[in-house]
């Protein structure tokens, strides 16, 4: 029998060591997986690799975990916050890497990690300095980059609904990054607000079907807030 | 600027001037900033339908305190509202909207525009400063129209309209307009056009803070 | 206002010329535009090229598009069908031309275009006949060939519910190649089962956002047959 | 062949040994022909999800007459069922789920499986027959195992375990296990090692009708 919940935080996260990259869902407050992000935090790791559209925050624990030293780099399109000037402390002091990646390459190297595709061909960047350095190709008189898959250890994510098999749901904008973050990486981990009965979810309404989900944790954490 | 000069447009003028040539049925991201005010001005008379990067299409207007949906926030992360008709998706297919030329208007602010329609939006260049780039490379290489609103020139005088950007660039040749605070500026294979002086404006009193060649319609 | 329902056949077709390529949504018989397909047929066109995944079946006016000689050419994975040679008779008399893609990089192809993504790198067909003349590339140790988006000038496809937006929902396995399809042409056409008001679709419930589609014809013909 | 010659599998015999192999919670794409038998022989005591490529995951038997549902159809163009906790997606996402590595398994059949694990499948080679290929060549290259399920030779007495494929490719070095009307076959990467022979076969019978080296397990 498949059952994808877990009972604690220490099984949600076990085997994340040192060293390891890590995919986060969320945009902004919304669909971030905020205690598993504290959990990780409490953790006493080093020199992970955080990939999320935002970094800068305040909310969800994400302070705490630059605090503590625990992030060596971060991959993101938007680190800076108008709440919180930790990131930009301490990538100011070299305390911290950035790679900033365009929004939507960010979106499109993750979901290409999950679906299989080594690399891509985009416009987006072309020419600027974050396609520097990029192999570059004009592909219909367009200047395109090659951008490859992001590829990570742990994805951790947040649900509006799960059931045993893995499958979820989302909520309005609570549903951004996490559902291409499902299957991007080797370990997918994912707080979820409500538990559902196998086939409480309709088969036409599942976002993520449960293929991609290794570990599931139940958080009624409530609503998010700015 | 003799004591005759009119004044420039404000920030809700350039938005609502923009607004007034956003034709009904476009689909259109605003972007951060006086691009977000164009909301307030398309008329009832049109239906323009909003899209967010975070995922949304068909955002309304911002809620009333009462009214709040936590799970519901757009690109800038502010509470919004949903309109009937309205879908919501996840980041990678946002971006194919964007990406794959779905969008018919992108607005978005800017530090400089040149001539061949490159766009610098996104970074100042200065090394200290947190760079965040956001949708920004997305939109304005993605959108069918990209159309820029900024002031017509830095606090200290400076054209940001240019021959060549020196901000680091955003997208290479996608704006196709600049609405300034003193005129509406087409950006064509010849270079930037006058389509509109604000009220008052002259064609040669734009071109004197234009640093490139402007064009007559 | 936005009002995507058109009231003919003639209308929801029209520019549709001879020599146009035709992304046709549907896998088996469920999905599949079945009086798009008729009135294509009707029209008496020539030089067609028809992107599908299958596309020898004997339902929906199939057998007949290809009996008028309106099609030249076939971009498909499986033209073969249990039911109708009307293809494999074609094909072997040299009267249409096969273009045969694995059935994940036809869809991977035809999303890409949706996406914007003019070329992406796939490990599915390196090292056999149906890769071969494309650039190849080891990535992470893997053969991959590169493969290009598939555009289109018209898509047809059939929806469940569709409002005057252009929102869609699909049944079940209807969903199959439709969603990607939309957008991938310069026209998308769609028939639908139901027609909704603005609104009656729960946003989170739309498989195909309004901003994909063009045109929505009102075909309520009921359950599709094998 | 001599009278005491042991019977070969049947169909469903060699499904059932196959299904018998795979282990509780695996996800499954199964072809269409004898690997569709497999879903019959999984035990009640396993809970094995199959996917079908047109875009379903929990995949259950086949519905009665009385309970078709019309739009609801397999891989295979016939009418199934769902399990609870069944989804359905589009048929980017489904090669998705094939390609980025996610199924545990696919089952195939084959026209021949070579030495190191390369499959053919999809053609005979002959130029007038209609050539199809469907999802083989994603789900070939694409699960994290591919088991084939076939004869052990042809009609006419040849080898469909050979050490290079005449016919085309379908996916290069991806077959894990052989499943065969006498045998059980892994493909490792000394080549083919006998893991099982069907009841009555010896090693010495198995590697005679196999065309290429046979290493004992």
């Amino acid at each position: 029998m498949i059952n994808k919940f877990v009972p604690d935080m220490e099984t949600a996260l076990a085997g994340l060591n040192d060293g390891a990259t890590i995919l986060m869902g969320g945009f902004g407050s919304v669909g971030q997986p905020v205690q598993l992000v504290d959990h990780i935090a409490d953790m006493g790791l080093k020199n992970l690799t955080l990939i999320a559209n935002n970094a800068g925050a305040a909310f969800g624990g994400m302070t705490k975990l630059l605090q503590t030293g625990a992030i060596g780099k971060v991959v993101c399109s938007y680190p800076r916050s108008s709440n919180s000037t930790v990131f930009i402390d301490l990538y100011r002091e070299g305390k911290i890497q950035l790679e900033l990646v365009p929004q939507g390459t960010l979106a499109e190297r993750i979901r290409a990690a999950s679906a299989g595709i080594p690399a891509f061909f985009t416009p987006t960047g072309a020419g600027t300095q974050l396609g520097a350095g990029k192999e570059t190709r004009e592909i219909n008189g367009r200047l395109c980059v090659l951008e490859t898959a992001i590829h990570a250890d742990f994805a951790v994510l947040e649900a509006w609904e799960a059931d045993r098999w893995g499958n979820l749901t989302y909520k309005l904008s609570g549903q951004n990054f996490n559902p291409i973050m499902a299957g991007a990486a080797a370990v997918t981990v994912v707080q979820t607000q409500h538990v559902r009965e196998l086939g409480e979810i309709h088969p036409d309404a599942v976002k993520t079907p449960g293929i991609y989900v290794d570990r599931v944790i139940h958080v009624p954490y409530g609503d998010p807030t700015l | 600027m003799s004591e005759t000069q009119p004044k420039p447009l404000t920030r809700e003028q350039m938005a609502a001037r923009l607004a007034q040539d956003i034709p009904d049925g476009w689909f259109v991201n605003l972007g951060i900033g006086v691009p977000t005010l164009v909301s307030n001005y398309v008329g009832a008379d049109k239906e323009v339908i909003f899209h967010s990067e975070n995922g949304l299409l068909g955002v309304g207007p911002a809620p009333d305190e009462d009214h709040v949906e936590p799970w519901l926030i757009n690109a800038g992360k502010q509470y919004v509202t949903l309109l009937p008709g309205a879908s919501t998706f996840n980041s990678a297919e946002s971006f194919g909207i964007i990406r794959g030329g779905h969008l018919d208007l992108a607005v978005l602010g800017g530090y400089e525009v040149a001539e061949n329609g490159d766009l610098a939006n996104w970074s100042t260049g200065a090394n200290d400063a947190g760079p965040a780039v956001g949708g920004a490379m997305d939109l304005g290489a993605g959108a069918k129209q990209v159309w820029v609103v900024m002031d017509h020139t830095t606090k200290q005088g400076v054209s940001k309209l240019v021959e060549k950007c020196t901000y680091p660039l955003t997208a290479l040749g996608s704006v196709t307009r600049v609405y300034t605070n003193i005129a509406v500026i087409d950006v064509t294979k010849d270079g930037f056009v006058l389509r509109e002086a604000a009220p008052g404006w002259t064609f040669e009193e734009v071109q004197a803070r234009t640093g490139a060649r402007l064009l007559r319609a």
